[in-house]
């Protein structure tokens, strides 16, 4: 899908247009890293499309010089599916945001994800709506206060990794607005898996909900709080690289664990596998647990059914009269056998 | 063709010029299929013809019942039929729930042909029939054959690899058998037919061509009154061409693979099942890729708009079809399409309303909300076909405005053209001039996705994978010729207008409209639109017949409308509009023109009879 | 109110008879909040008044930036005010996009207020001059005072708790000092406020008092030019009563809320967030339980509607407020509550279209879609305010339209409408005839879902819990009287006419449409509806008083019509209709009462200006 | 929520509308389970409400003596929804298929089980689109033929339980039309939680699915494709009473084992725990893979915060005006503080 061109610097990917997020949004930081990437793949921005909901994070389209689509509020991911039927040679990309994705557009979602087409799906989540001003968003967790929930929310949030999870998602990964290399690194990932790549990327909001992930981003103790997954490699974090995961067989259940402690030593920790759905369905429970980490890193990676590829051409360079008789295939479809003649 | 059945040459044939046959049955009874068949050797016969199919909403209604009750109806004549008939002739009626259901549409004198077995208590009771009424005065304005037509297919038909339950089953074929002899028609198409269905079904295959045989010839040996009951139809003249029967359903889609084969590109077809659209969906799905078709069931309405609109940005023609609630589901994006001007098909097939309403009844009640019901001001084509054969080439110039216009075209047809079969005459598709899309925008400066074509008023089909040509577009107003957002007031008012301009430009570019029968002035035009034509058009032919002056306007482009319709609409004193909604055309004259109209509703999902519009029109003529 | 400035007597107040006022500046400079204060003060000088806000469509768009520029806009006089004014006198420009972006709306010789400290050549830049306006003749037709706002302000508030940038956000209120000295002002409602809003934050409070004395002492004692602009606005000749300011949205919350406790009913506030009608939401919210007001966030505009028609459904009033784009997705489930009649209240916060189009600005492009905007036809009730004021009556009555007539009732209001502020007369609630809902439907007899109220027409409102009540509605078509589903062809029509009737009917329960202004007939009336109420009033006084004979209808009943507006516009030689969009109240009209219209339609979401009216109506008055 | 009456008998929950889905139709076992409970439990008529969207599933409740809305296709969750808030003293059931669930109203599904109100949800689901005649399902397995996918279809479906779980709901559960006996247990497990309790019951659809579950329903073989769940009891299945499940700790994942064979008795066997996340996820997706049963029963049922109930009356009995002077405070509403007078 990528072809050689002379390297583009990241820069040349933006667009000519005035980028207008607040100062400070996260937004900015995605916006790089996904220059980056697309540089350090060599994509060629003619065969690069960018399709987005509505939000601020979907304003991101306009500021990249590829194409690109801001549709409607809650169907990029439906939009983005007509593209890739059309010309799946095209490297597509979904921008969306927490409600554009999993209050009014879930239901999208769900069958791209079940679909499985060949394309990266980035939900910025800032668990609030920036654009109409900080209501309430699905993915805000228990308690979030906003002009809609004056008194705390009352209801668990979607959780975007489980949701997607149960969805049949054949690609589920989390980073961090800030954490730029990880970020680059899950990007490429992402792009480069064969199917639907859903990357939630937990983004800060400094206007509606400035901090969220402070315990994430802060330099001093963030390694205390999050968990960061390599496959194959055991589950072990914090500031002293002390902490990490076993399995309870007994309960059935994930617990943290101090190596050291109890007898316990690196090589009773699980280690991660990303082929494996229990596994995925466990860590992307994580975060909602006292005491745990918030995983980052691919939760989830196999092959599944995609929705067949059609061996389309780019529609732009395609002559369909070159390669048939078009009319006479129409002449006997008309025909169709049934036909008798007046004369 | 004449009749060469030698050896009853001795019965009477009368030679008819028209006749309206209904085949009613409980769901279960294969009554479509009994009424496919007797089309097809109709067709073959030389008569011109038009049929309809009434299906109860259920899958399958509690057996017997009166809400069971299925029915197909056939309008056959030596002349120019255009409707599926008034009043029926001769009804077939396969149980007595049938009968209950569809009596009041026979005429008087009428043939009620009655499967006797059926009318046990027990049947009689779930028709709800307190009284079996071959008994009381009910059928005392009617001709009756009452035959054992179960027991007859029984004898007939079973053997020890048929079990008296499947043997019953071929009750449809041992009527169409009857029904082909009373018509003076040939079997062979029929068993041609059931060889091709049944094939690897020994049995089954056997026992159908058997009651068919056995119907055919108990009319043939019997003399029960079968000699009470013989018709000749002589042939219409029919101009020459080769023709086949079609639905509109048929010949809709056919239109679309065929418009897109003119434009030179490939079909992404997205849709949700939603009656009486999903016939599209499936048949559109059977063709597939060997007729460049992308076919996509969607998730919902929102989604399979939404993927037809993404088709069509990303380079290929995005079609999408539905019926009134799903239509209003699309809405929000349809403004999508009209702000970024794309191209897009959109396919109405209208049903009975609102809200779920009648599912499989027909109506023409979504013209408002083609034309207006989308938040804002968002100008786009509206087209009605009159007819399954005029849906063929409305399709292919819905393709070619919608392309042409950068511009979503929306086809509204109904639950009766989506099902009602006629003759057709296949059009030759080599005396069609294509109208390829252009893809040389490369050589376009500069390469603007919101510059236009003076003419045209249409922004060039710029497409991903053009190099140099990479742009956004999206939903936020959009600056004039750039395309970049802006939220600029004079900009936002000149991009209102370009794009009101650019749909109502059409109008100029649409063949005129002419009157379709009568004088070009006058006391009185009936004007409709979409599937009332035929009704219409008789009604007006039969009224010109008694020497009443009367005109005849059809409209197929009804929005734009046609640049020269106000003035021709003037030359009438009275302008009289049939529609199966509360007025909706008439609504719309009257906004475009100014004009008082008589608007005739009629809401009651079924098609408007010739008489129905005779009287109306009467009213006014004889004033 | 007399000024008490004693030791400024010296000082000459000019005494003007209106002003407009416009405060500008960058997004993140509290110009609203400037805007408000000084608006509160205004309405307590005694003048009538009205405001307008016009926000930039990013949360946030760049500092500095034309993009991020926001504006306050006041009229106020000592008469009675109608629009927002269609030319600036004063600008207070906080930064030079500001000056950029609002500079063609100051009227020739008006004032320009500027902060010379942001005139830096970064600045500048930001705000695309590439030339200092200051520096050129740009500013030569107007009057000019530079005054270093930011460096007065800093060195004014700055002490050891409060940084320079903190210092410098105090700017607005330094602003603020300013204009309320200007326009001989009290200061105490303002020192209130402050008060209150930063209590516990001590210094920030501090900062802001002291910025706002600073600002009003500089013009009390300094003398650099102040005497130049010193004014008095005498009071306005207003009717007595207890007033205050308030918003379209505020009246139209509180007028539901009213409207509910006169129904006797709780409401339930199902809303999806969306600009510029997620105020409602917000707003109710905030009420909550202690009004009677169960506030729902749903997952979207359907989720939002449908659980309103769930709540109406159970018994309580559920309504559903969104504007076009979520409108557009909501118009399949109000189908469903028209054709089970139930009642419902819509709000539609008209926003430019389009698609997302420009969701800060105002357009009235939505009529299409409330009146036609659903599959089927689909009648139900459609009114439009003309003002803040009217929003709190109009949704009393939409509730009781809604109740009574078992019916849909969509209000449309505007951005303009929504974020517009005016003196409001409190209306004595006392006053208001309740209209409690009748639950004694035990007593029916029989009692049927889909019996009717023989005035009405409308069916009882029986709900879940009631013993004897038991019955299953739907969308399916449904029975007269019994509401079971029925595919009755005759049963579809009859049920089509009832609902349509029952709408119609309406027309004759609301009252007559008067002239607004001006003789009730004549060579010309101009027709406006909802919030272009203002401007079309004013450019009628003008025009009377300049002796021209005119008249101004002003519709708030869009659907039904009122039953004489006919005969009434059948006064008139000539019809107006000046619309914020490409004319759909003509189109209605003109398909309502076949007759001619002149349509003016701007789309630039913008409201129109006095003085467009004027001279579209001048061309047809002096033809 | 329940009332006693005089008690009434399963006929008397009847309408007096005729009953038309095809012959041999799987809702007909479960309309007879439904009228069971609702007797079983003694429900007044007049409280009770069956919300539905479109679909044969959907009709429903024109078959019930009790209150009914059959609304618009994909929303009698969202319905439902406001009938809740309006007067959550009703007994409150919505009826969908799959396609109505899970294909266009699954985003009000997912709400609705993250808001967690108090009603019960049955899922028929037929694997098919029975009402518009038999279209591909999102549910129907991989390789169906229907006339929208002619060559079998080519995506994973959505797995009901799956969905559920991944939506945060806090009841799941299986059952099967004609398996009465286990149905109403199952009916009446959901009526008692609190909140809102999703039940897919397996629907057969003679017309244009027949069989598709004949493995479960067949008097013969079908104890050795089916787990019955219970809660703290081994899962042991086979027509034999010899299958069981063990988990490998190692892979994470759950392994079918022979009682006897290898060494493995009864209490090497993973007991169910209906209240653990994670072994719901595990039998959720049992059902896809070989040679595993399907298991039926209660798989996951926890309390989690609900949408809080509001204290409202009958709307038909409440007079607002008896408690309070509502005038006198939307007076001060008005008035508001800031009000001034003009004299
Ligand atoms: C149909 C429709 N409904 C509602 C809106 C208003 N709206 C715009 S963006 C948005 C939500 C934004 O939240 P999110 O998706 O989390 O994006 P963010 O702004 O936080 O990046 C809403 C409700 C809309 N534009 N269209
Ligand atoms: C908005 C809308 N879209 C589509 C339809 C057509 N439709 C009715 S039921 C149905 C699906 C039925 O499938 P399911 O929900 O599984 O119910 P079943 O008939 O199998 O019980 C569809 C697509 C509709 N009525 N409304
Ligand atoms: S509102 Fe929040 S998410 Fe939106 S641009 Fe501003 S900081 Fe970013
Ligand atoms: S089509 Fe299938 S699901 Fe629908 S009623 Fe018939 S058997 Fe039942
Ligand atoms: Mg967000
Ligand atoms: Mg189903």
């Amino acid at each position: 899908m990528t072809i050689n061109i002379n390297k583009l610097e990241p820069k040349d990917y933006a667009s000519n247009q005035e980028v207008r997020w607040c100062p400070g949004c996260g937004d900015y930081a995605i916006l790089k890293a996904v220059k980056k990437t697309l540089s350090d793949l060599e994509l060629a921005p003619e065969k690069i499309v960018f399709i987005s909901g509505i939000g601020c994070a979907s304003r991101f389209p306009y500021y990249l010089q590829t194409y690109g689509f801001h549709t409607i509020h809650g169907r990029a991911a439906a939009i983005a599916t007509g593209v890739t039927l059309a010309n799946p040679a095209l490297d597509i990309w979904i921008i969306s945001g927490d409600g554009d994705s999993l209050s009014i557009g879930s239901n999208h979602l769900l069958h791209l994800l079940r679909r499985n087409l060949n394309l990266v799906y980035l939900l910025f989540n800032n668990e609030t709506y920036g654009l109409t001003k900080g209501q309430l968003s699905p993915t805000a967790r228990l308690g979030t206060r906003s002009p809609t929930s004056l008194h705390g929310s009352e209801n668990e949030p979607v959780h975007s990794a489980r949701y997607a999870l149960g969805a049949g998602a054949s690609f589920v990964a989390r980073s961090v607005d800030v954490a730029q290399k990880h970020l680059l690194g899950i990007l490429r990932r992402a792009h480069d898996h064969k199917g639907t790549a859903l990357v939630e990327i937990l983004q800060n909001c400094p206007i509606f909900n400035d901090g969220i992930f402070h315990e994430l981003t802060n330099k001093k103790n963030s390694p205390d709080h999050i968990l960061e997954l390599h496959h194959g490699n055991p589950m072990i974090w914090g500031v002293n690289h002390d902490k990490g995961l076993v399995l309870d067989p007994v309960n059935l259940s994930v617990e943290a664990v101090t190596i050291g402690c109890d007898g316990i030593s690196e090589t009773d920790l699980l280690c991660h596998d990303e082929k494996n759905e229990n596994m995925a369905w466990m860590l992307a429970g994580l975060n909602r647990r006292q005491g745990m980490p918030t995983p980052v890193g691919v939760f989830y990676a196999v092959n599944k059914p995609m929705l067949p590829q059609l061996k389309n051409e780019d529609p732009g360079k395609e002559d369909l009269h070159q390669t048939e008789n078009l009319n006479q295939k129409i002449k006997k479809l008309l025909d169709g056998g049934h036909a008798w003649t007046v004369s | 063709m004449a009749s060469n059945h030698d050896k009853n040459l001795f019965q009477k044939r009368e030679t008819i010029d028209a006749a309206v046959v209904r085949f009613a049955g409980d769901s279960g009874d294969g009554i479509q299929i009994l009424g496919k068949q007797f089309t097809q050797s109709t067709a073959l016969a030389g008569n011109d013809l038009a049929t309809f199919q009434d299906f109860p909403a259920e899958i399958r209604a509690p057996a017997g019942s009166a809400s069971g009750v299925s029915a197909f109806q056939i309008n056959f004549g030596s002349h120019k039929t255009q409707t599926i008939g008034d009043n029926i002739d001769i009804l077939f009626a396969m149980n007595p729930a049938a009968l209950k259901v569809n009596l009041s549409d026979l005429r008087d004198g009428g043939l009620i042909i009655i499967d006797e077995n059926c009318f046990t208590t027990r049947d009689l009771a779930k028709a709800g029939y307190d009284v079996n009424p071959l008994d009381d005065h009910t059928l005392d304005h009617y001709r009756l054959m009452r035959l054992p037509l179960s027991n007859l297919t029984i004898k007939a038909v079973k053997t020890e690899h048929i079990s008296i339950r499947e043997a019953r089953h071929a009750r449809n074929m041992w009527a169409l058998g009857l029904a082909l002899w009373m018509f003076d028609r040939e079997k062979t198409t029929v068993t041609d037919w059931i060889r091709k269905k049944f094939a690897g079904k020994t049995h089954i295959l056997e026992a159908n061509l058997t009651a068919l045989d056995a119907g055919f010839a108990y009319a043939d040996v019997t003399e029960y009154n079968a000699n009470r009951h013989l018709y000749h139809v002589p042939e219409a003249p029919i101009e020459t061409g080769l023709y086949r029967n079609v639905t509109g359903t048929e010949t809709l889609c056919w239109g679309l693979v065929t418009g897109a084969m003119l434009a030179n590109l490939k079909m992404v077809y997205c849709s949700y099942p939603i009656t009486p659209a999903s016939d599209m969906l499936h048949l559109l799905t059977g063709l597939g890729e060997p007729y460049n078709i992308i076919p996509f069931q969607a998730e919902d309405e929102i989604a399979s708009v939404c993927a037809a609109i993404g088709a069509s940005y990303a380079g290929h023609l995005g079609v999408t079809g539905s019926s009134g609630p799903g239509m209003a589901l699309k809405s929000e994006a349809i403004s999508l399409a009209v702000a970024t001007e794309l191209p897009l098909v959109i396919i109405n097939a209208q049903r009975g309303g609102p809200s779920t309403g009648l599912p499989t009844k027909t109506e023409q009640a979504d013209l408002y909300q083609a034309i207006w019901g989308r938040s804002a001001d968002t100008p786009l084509v509206v087209l009605a076909p009159r007819s399954p054969s005029a849906c063929f080439s409305a399709a292919i110039e819905a393709v070619e405005l919608a392309i042409t216009f950068m511009t979503p075209v929306i086809l509204l047809t109904d639950g009766y053209l989506s099902n009602a079969s006629e003759a057709w005459k296949i059009p030759d598709i080599d005396a069609i001039t294509p109208f390829p899309v252009k893809r040389n925008a490369e050589s376009l400066t500069p390469p603007l996705p919101y510059s236009r074509d003076p003419e045209t008023l249409a922004r060039p089909w710029l497409i991903p994978g053009m190099k140099g040509k990479i742009h956004r577009i999206g939903g936020l107003e959009r600056q004039n010729q750039t395309g970049n957002v802006s939220y600029d007031p004079q900009n936002h008012h000149e991009m209102t207008l370009l794009r009101h301009n650019k749909i109502a430009g059409i109008a100029n570019r649409i063949p005129r409209q002419k009157v379709e029968y009568g004088p070009d002035k006058g006391l009185l035009a009936i004007v409709g639109w979409g599937s009332t034509f035929g009704p219409i058009h008789q009604a007006v032919r039969q009224l010109t017949e008694q020497e009443y002056i009367i005109s005849h306007i059809h409209l197929h482009h009804i929005w734009p409308l046609p640049g020269n319709l106000g003035t021709l609409l003037s030359c009438f004193e009275f302008i009289l509009i049939p529609e199966m909604n509360m007025g909706q055309l008439a609504t719309l004259l009257r906004s475009a023109y100014s004009r008082p109209i008589i608007s005739y509703p009629k809401v009651t999902g079924q098609p408007f009879k010739i008489s129905e519009i005779v009287d109306a029109a009467l009213k006014i003529l004889e004033k």
